[in-house]
């Protein structure tokens, strides 16, 4: 697991407001190629409102964004490069119901990316296969298991081939034997190398792939560290708190 | 149903009258929904020599869809609702038509800007006509007999009608003469409208009754009967107990009861055809009253004079 | 184990018809099934009876019989010197064709409306809103009358188009004259008339039409055929060709080239005598309650269209703006497909109620099925019984087909669960 | 995990940032303005063409509506005022045709000095109803019963009701009032004594008619009770054998006798005196009432796992789903005097309720099925388990349930019953729509008045539908949360 | 604890078809009067079908099931008899959400037992206050948390005073927390001698109370034995297998 001195995402003293609310404040974070970051916080510290503004699901107002060297303005080609190299996967999988397991994973590289079908599909094989359920290629979401179905998403954004990888709480709405399959997915991902930012509160998997534990508290990062020294000597006072609620729990 | 009406019509101390839904003069309720007209006078009598009063009556509006099936269920005792006198209906509805208490024709009515002065002139019009009444089969007859061809406007009621013609939907409003004339009579100026002078297919109204049930059929009938032979001999309602009391006339005696038995015949009293020239008059007062010249709808007698008036109202000898 | 007794075989007790769950359920159904048949015995013992004793009896034979009644502008060749049964046809023909044209017409509101209601104009979305609870909270009856009234009581008579300086004039190009009795609109005339086709019964059909059915039908294969061209160009190449140019081309040319060849060309109304002549008078009664059913039901349509999309939880939107699909294609292949299934069940139901509700005709006078059977015909003849239960059937008929339809469209589109 | 770069120093943050106002162009009217009306090309294509569709309207009804007339004797006079007023060439509306007839839309020919007798009938409504579809939130049944209460009473008082009713319409609903308030399950008792009420009330005549009938149902009802234990079949079937029994045997006659003792009887109202939105709420209520337990029936069977009972219910359900009202109508006017013995010959106003009673069941029958298959399996497993019987456990468990998810179906299908009482028309009836409005223009004075009629009866349509529609959309969200 | 000699539950090569597929195959199995008993097996074995056939929720198609003398047959009365005498508990509680926890205990008693309601009130105020939620009686379901829900099945079954009580995994669809609240209500219930049939995967229990530990496998039943021979020495493959997966999570 190597670090590069790349920079992979850069935001700069970022604000977002929903309405009157402000939602996020003055945030500064500068991802490497190669890194794995866990952001770790209370629930509606604006965590989801952060990643989501780094694929621009939601717009910022005012600091800067960059992606990948693009800068994210309202200019729709340079949303549609951020979003092409930004895989995202979201706490309730949304997957497509309508389509197939192969026709999810293939429906973007074909449409977007202009892919071969027939590519697509091996595409698409070779990941759900990296995922472990090759053999669900052709059944429909609804008939999967929720773990089966989260890996499906992690393999839906792959398929697009993302340099960088986003994961808002992929495990909260599994049942506990699910996570498992699901965290060991993600673990193989971060041992390619993959730059990923996960929103989680699985603290054994941030313990075990994370460069970096961020917590954030009231729409700002208040302690940023290597998760070693996040969980066994945690500076702040509010992380502190948090994290005996968190594994007292 | 085959049945006494009469008993049943006793026992239930009211007369049930198919009517109208609503046609000015002929029979409509007034703002306070008490009915009123030619037709309702019909009932009227035939409920005063029945039953001794007049107001027992319930009036059942019917459509030209429900009138004759009302009848033959037995939804209602008599239909009076200006109702043509055909054949087929008389034999293959199971109706009895007992007479004739106005003698119509379907017209046309047209905008007197139009130009129009005969019916033959309509080739091409457009024309309102009420769906399903028998009008809307002489029309059909009408012109195809005279090689013309229209563009009918189907409507539903009267007021319909009046609707589309008032607002020149069509040239022309096809319908009875005397109900041409009530609609006329209701615009704000009827002088600028006429009504043609063909008259395109008899149309003698009257009240039917269910086939089956003679006697019943025999009592509406010379109800109403009476009432023309009533004006024929000069009884009115004003001089009705004078001449009862008084009469030299054998033949109104035996109409108002004096002498001989006839209402024992169908199973009524003595006095019934009084009662029933007593609750709205004579045919002629009737007339009058509600569709004559005097009144806003201003129909002359015309055919329905007496015979004696060189009308065709003739009522067969009391006797 | 301890050898078992094979289990005792109780002999049949007649408390078991009550008592016993295997016998009851049966005993239960035969006594209902012999109220039903003893209701049913009952009804048509009394109707039989009550025929006798009005001299009738139950037969359909007046459907042979002359109608005498003139319909407007029937859809098939029809005069008064026609069968009740004919009459009866065109009536029906004109109650498929309002419920046809008025699905259509409420659809494309309906889909429209509820796309609008959903916009973030807030003043357009508002005035939608409107639109949708005035007709639904009103009833359609009166929606019917105020139509036919507004065309009545607002358009002139034919004559206002005559003379030198007429009142009003026809619109589009002098083709279209509105009036408040019909709507004058130009026919189509051929100058090269290549005869007609006789289908026996007097129900003739121009070659000219003929050709252009098979020129469109035949057009709409080919169009599928270039899709799937398309689709294969993409599968093997990933670039998907252009192809709405080619469809247009494929719909259009071809009848272009049959409208040179047959010299087809539009023949505008004009006024002759009382009335507008040449061209086809669509009558405002058919008008009308197309527009007000069209309308209504639009309301109740859009209202679905709304729910369907709503209901494609905005993480599908996220989902795919997160894979980097655009709007359009986001719309075209992820939400669109879903809501579909949502919408096309309660879609069903709103096009049986317009096709129900088409039988509201009576109130302008449209001659529908129950205008010629239910109407004139049962006046006419007084056969209520017969007029009625056919006409009964015949709307359940209809019904059956249109839901019988859907349902089989739906069931091929019924998302897969566990 | 080695190589830690420079620039995951730690970072901890000593002081909170605050929240800070949105930068300007964020909030503000203009803000508003830019992103409601004007976000995009498209946008403001919509909102130029919106308000054009306002200016429309505006422009072509601003006058008519401005030059309203309430005072005149006919048509011919309001145009004469209008005219006077406004100029020659003004058009206007002319609403004393309602001001003038209002009565006649509302109650038909009833006779006017009894106009309190609905309007009580009317009030008693919302009581019998508070303890089904109010039960939801206390505060609004309260609303609902004060403002009926007030209301009714002040009504009865403006047409001039007689003092006694006004006693008994008080007592009635301020009674109701303290009860909903005490124990509201206890209203249950008036809801369902209401339909004899409501009838007598509406139709008149000798109470003893009402009573008989309740006496009948009670009979039947002691029956029951008394042979429920030697087995609950044979219970039923006695129960309502005696019912039956007393009704169609007993009852008549032991009215009349009972009136000829102690006679206990008001004005007795014909139905062709019915008529306007007393026609349409009668025929509208009276359906809903009746229809809700053959609707229930209907449900039950069709979900039953028996052959015969489930293909009925869908034969008749599809049947009646399958044609239009107007055609039900048709053989309620026409045919049901077929069907029945000879002789029989009974109310139209009767006629048309039981037609739009089943037509209205067919359509309950659905909304309630729905309603039963969103119950989880596991209540019918429950009550199974603990030994209720198939009809113990659809009272006690699975209808309570059932019918409160319906509840919002049910309305809506009460309104679409509500709308289409305007249909009676067509065989015969005055409804508010077009019979009173053509009887209204028959009348010289009336002729050729059609908006304002249209505009009055539409708009109270209006308000009763939509006022129910926002209570169904309510309580649905209500019962979306609840189950969660 | 002890055991009786009297038979509580015989069944007898019973077996049973959804459709035809073969659910119950061969079922012997006989339960004495104050024995209690735990299934166990991997899911989709037929443990729920079995215990729901002994108050015959489900129909078997042959062999017997003789409940307290009477044997199962589709009279009407029969099933009505046993369904008073066994209780059961379902997974998911089950419990009437429309009415009171007291009013969900006196249901029964008073339409199916006609019970006094004075009466039936006062046993169950009894019953609750062994399940130690005496003070929620005028709560509505929906008010109380799983566990408490659960007690309240467990006390709405006994209001009817069974001489048999069924558990259908009664602590899998609940919380950690909240299952030992449970587990110990049963314990306190097998130790007043109630005849219990238990499915569970809570070992502990099964340790803790059971005579005899019933493993099923594709609707067999493939070994019986005392807890802790099943425990600490099963004799099939297939039971070994299943304690290693079970215990191993
Ligand atoms: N569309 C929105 N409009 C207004 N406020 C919003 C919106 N989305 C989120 N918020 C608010 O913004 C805040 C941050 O939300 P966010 O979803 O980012 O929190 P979170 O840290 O992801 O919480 P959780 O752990 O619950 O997912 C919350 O207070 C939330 O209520
Ligand atoms: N109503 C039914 N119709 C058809 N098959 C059924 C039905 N109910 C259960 N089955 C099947 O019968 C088998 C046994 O089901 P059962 O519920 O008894 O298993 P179980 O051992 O209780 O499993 P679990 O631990 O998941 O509850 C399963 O394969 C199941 O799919
Ligand atoms: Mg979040
Ligand atoms: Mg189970």
């Amino acid at each position: 697991m190597q670090v590069s001195d790349e920079v992979a995402i850069e935001i700069a003293n970022m604000n977002k407001w929903y309405g009157t609310f402000h939602v996020l404040r003055d945030i500064d974070l500068t991802v490497h190629r190669g890194e794995r970051i866990v952001i770790a916080g209370p629930s509606g510290s604006g965590k989801s409102t952060l990643i989501r503004c780094i694929n621009r699901l939601e717009e910022h107002q005012s600091g800067r964004i960059v992606v990948d060297g693009i800068e994210l303005t309202s200019d729709i080609k340079n949303i549609d490069k951020v979003r092409s190299e930004v895989g995202m996967v979201f706490q309730h999988f949304n997957l497509f119901p309508h389509l197939t397991v192969l026709e999810n994973c293939t429906l973007a590289p074909i449409w977007v990316r202009k892919v071969p079908r027939k590519q697509a599909e091996q595409t698409a094989m070779r990941f759900l296969e990296k995922v472990k359920i090759p053999e669900q290629a052709n059944k429909y979401p609804g008939q999967l298991s929720g773990g089966q179905q989260q890996r499906v998403a992690i393999a839906r954004s792959l398929c697009m081939q993302p340099r960088i990888m986003l994961f808002d709480e992929p495990t909260s709405a599994l049942d506990p034997e699910m996570i498992k399959e699901v965290l060991d997915t993600m673990i193989e991902l971060a041992e390619e190398g993959m730059t990923m930012i996960c929103v989680t509160h699985e603290m054994g998997f941030a313990q075990a792939v994370a460069n970096r534990v961020i917590f954030m508290d009231q729409g700002q990062i208040v302690e940023q560290n290597s998760p070693k020294e996040f969980f066994n000597n945690p500076k702040s006072e509010r992380t502190k708190l948090f994290l005996s609620q968190i594994l007292g729990h | 149903a085959e049945g006494d009406t009469l008993a049943e019509v006793k026992a239930r101390d009211e007369l049930i009258c198919g009517v109208n839904t609503g046609l000015v003069g002929f029979a409509a309720p007034d703002a306070n929904g008490n009915w009123a007209g030619f037709d309702i006078a019909v009932c009227k009598a035939v409920a005063a020599a029945v039953l001794g009063d007049p107001s027992k009556v319930k009036y059942v509006p019917t459509t030209g869809q429900t009138r004759f099936t009302a009848l033959s269920s037995g939804e209602v005792d008599v239909l009076a609702r200006n109702s043509t006198w055909t054949y087929s209906r008389d034999t293959d509805l199971k109706l009895d038509f007992v007479g004739v208490n106005y003698y119509d024709g379907q017209g046309f009515m047209v905008n007197k800007d139009l130009g129009v002065t005969s019916a033959k002139e309509l080739d091409g019009a457009t024309i309102c006509i009420q769906t399903g009444t028998t009008t809307e089969l002489n029309l059909a007859d009408y012109f195809r007999a005279n090689n013309m061809s229209y563009q009918p406007v189907n409507i539903d009621s009267n007021a319909e009608g009046e609707q589309q013609y008032m607002a020149g939907a069509c040239d022309a409003y096809t319908t009875d003469a005397s109900g041409l004339a009530a609609t006329r009579a209701a615009f704000a100026d009827p002088e600028n409208h006429i009504i043609l002078p063909e008259i395109i297919s008899k149309e003698p109204l009257g009240p039917a009754v269910r086939h089956g049930d003679n006697n019943w059929g025999d009592i509406v009938r010379w109800t109403l009967n009476a009432l023309i032979a009533a004006e024929e001999y000069g009884v009115t309602s004003t001089n009705l107990e004078e001449l009862s009391a008084n009469s030299a006339n054998p033949e109104v005696q035996r109409l108002l009861g004096t002498s001989d038995e006839l209402g024992a015949m169908m199973g009524l009293d003595n006095e019934w055809a009084k009662r029933a020239i007593a609750a709205s008059g004579n045919y002629g007062e009737i007339f009058a009253a509600t569709i004559g010249e005097q009144t806003p709808i201003g129909l002359a007698r015309g055919l329905n004079a007496q015979w004696t008036q060189g009308g065709l109202m003739y009522a067969p000898p009391f006797r | 184990m301890s050898d078992i007794t094979a289990p005792a075989q109780p002999s049949f007790r007649p408390s078991m018809l009550i008592y016993d769950r295997r016998y009851r359920s049966l005993t239960i159904q035969v006594v209902v099934f012999i109220l039903v048949m003893a209701a049913a015995w009952w009804l048509v013992g009394n109707t039989i009876q009550n025929l006798r004793a009005m001299g009738k009896d139950f037969d359909f034979g007046f459907l042979w019989s002359r109608a005498g009644y003139d319909i407007p502008s029937p859809p098939i060749p029809y005069t008064s010197n026609d069968t009740h049964l004919r009459a009866t046809i065109v009536g029906l023909l004109n109650t498929i064709i309002i419920s046809f044209l008025g699905c259509i017409a409420a659809t494309i509101l309906g889909v429209a409306v509820g796309v609008a209601r959903l916009s973030n104009n807030w003043l357009f979305a508002r005035l939608m809103t409107i639109y949708v609870e005035m007709f639904r909270n009103i009833p359609l009856l009166l929606w019917i009358l105020i139509i036919y009234a507004i065309f009545t009581e607002i358009l002139p008579a034919p004559s206002a188009y005559r003379g030198d300086d007429p009142a009003w004039s026809m619109i589009l190009f002098d083709n279209v004259a509105l009036t408040n009795r019909y709507t004058a609109i130009p026919t189509l005339g051929l100058t090269n008339d290549p005869g007609e086709l006789d289908l026996g019964a007097r129900i003739l059909i121009d070659w000219a039409t003929i050709a252009f059915a098979v020129v469109l039908i035949g057009g709409w294969f080919v169009r599928k055929a270039v899709l799937a061209w398309a689709q294969r160009t993409q599968d093997r190449t990933g670039d998907r060709p252009t192809t709405w140019w080619i469809n247009l081309a494929i719909m259009v040319v071809p009848s272009l080239l049959l409208i040179w060849y047959f010299g087809l060309h539009l023949i505008p109304p004009e006024l002759k005598g009382f009335n507008f002549g040449g061209g086809l008078n669509v009558q405002n009664a058919f008008v009308a309650l197309w527009l007000a059913l069209t309308l209504y039901t639009g309301a109740f349509i859009a209202e679905i269209v709304r729910a369907g999309i709503l209901a494609v939880s905005r993480g599908q939107t996220e989902a795919a703006y997160a894979l980097g699909m655009r709007s359009n294609k986001t719309m075209n292949l992820v939400i669109l497909p879903q809501a579909l299934r949502v919408i096309i069940p309660p879609l069903i139901s709103q096009y049986l109620n317009l096709t129900k509700n088409s039988s509201l005709a009576i109130a302008v006078g449209y001659m529908d099925l129950r205008g010629t059977l239910g109407g004139t015909t049962l006046n006419q003849t007084g056969r209520e019984l017969e007029a009625i239960v056919l006409m009964m059937l015949i709307y359940l008929a209809l019904s059956l087909v249109i839901s019988g339809v859907m349902n089989i469209h739906n069931n091929r589109v019924k998302l897969k669960e566990r | 995990m080695s190589e830690l770069h420079a620039q995951t120093v730690p970072f901890v943050r000593d002081t909170m940032l605050p929240q800070q106002p949105p930068p300007n162009r964020e909030t503000g009217a203009l803000h508003w303005l830019r992103a409601n009306l004007f976000s995009g090309p498209i946008n403001t294509i919509l909102t130029i063409l919106g308000l054009l569709i306002i200016w429309f309207l505006v422009s072509h009804f601003w006058d008519w509506f401005a030059h309203s007339v309430w005072n005149a004797e006919s048509l011919t006079q309001c145009r004469e005022i209008i005219a006077a007023t406004w100029g020659e060439d003004a058009r206007g509306a002319c609403w004393a045709v309602i001001r003038e007839r209002w009565h006649q839309y509302m109650f038909g020919f009833y006779p006017r000095e009894l106009y309190f007798r609905p309007i009580i009938a009317f009030g008693f409504l919302f009581v019998a109803l508070a303890p089904v579809l109010f039960s939801e939130s206390v505060r609004i049944r309260r609303i609902v019963l004060i403002v009926a209460a007030a209301a009714t009473l002040i009504l009865s008082v403006m047409v001039g009701a007689p003092l006694p009713w006004l006693v008994f319409a008080a007592i009635v609903m301020i009674g109701a009032v303290v009860v909903a308030e005490r124990n509201a399950p206890w209203l249950l008792i008036f809801s369902a004594l209401y339909p004899l009420l409501g009838v007598w009330m509406l139709w008149g005549g000798s109470a003893w008619g009402e009573l008989s009938v309740l006496a009948s149902v009670a009979l039947g009802w002691l029956a029951w009770r008394l042979s429920v234990r030697i087995s609950p079949l044979i219970a039923v079937i006695a129960g309502v054998a005696v019912t039956l029994a007393l009704l169609l045997f007993v009852a008549g006659d032991a009215a009349e006798d009972l009136q000829s003792l102690i006679p206990l009887d008001i004005t007795a109202i014909d139905s062709d005196q019915f008529g306007g939105f007393l026609l349409s709420i009668t025929i509208g209520v009276a359906g809903i009432a009746l229809s809700l337990p053959l609707g229930i029936i209907l449900a039950l069977a069709r979900r039953s796992d028996m052959f015969l009972v489930n293909k009925l219910a869908v034969v008749f359900i599809e049947f009646i789903r399958g044609v239009p009202l107007i055609t039900l109508l048709f053989v309620a006017s026409l045919l049901l005097n077929y069907f029945l013995p000879p002789g029989t010959n009974f109310d139209i106003i009767l006629r048309v309720i039981i037609m739009v009673t089943i037509f209205a069941a067919a359509y309950m029958a659905e909304v309630i099925r729905g309603g039963l298959a969103a119950l989880p399996k596991g209540q019918y497993e429950a009550a199974d388990a603990l030994g209720l019987d198939y009809w113990k456990a659809q009272r006690l468990i699975i209808l309570p349930q059932a019918l409160k998810i319906s509840i919002p179906g049910i309305v809506s299908t009460f309104i679409g019953m509500f709308k289409d009482t305007t249909l009676v028309v067509f065989v015969g009836l005055f409804d508010p729509l077009k019979g009173i409005s053509d009887f209204v223009r028959a009348n010289f004075a009336w002729k050729g008045v059609y908006w304002e009629p249209f505009i009055f009866t539409g708009a109270i349509f209006f308000i009763i539908c939509f006022s129910m529609s926002r209570y169904s959309m309510y309580l649905e969200r209500r019962l979306q949360r609840d189950h969660r």
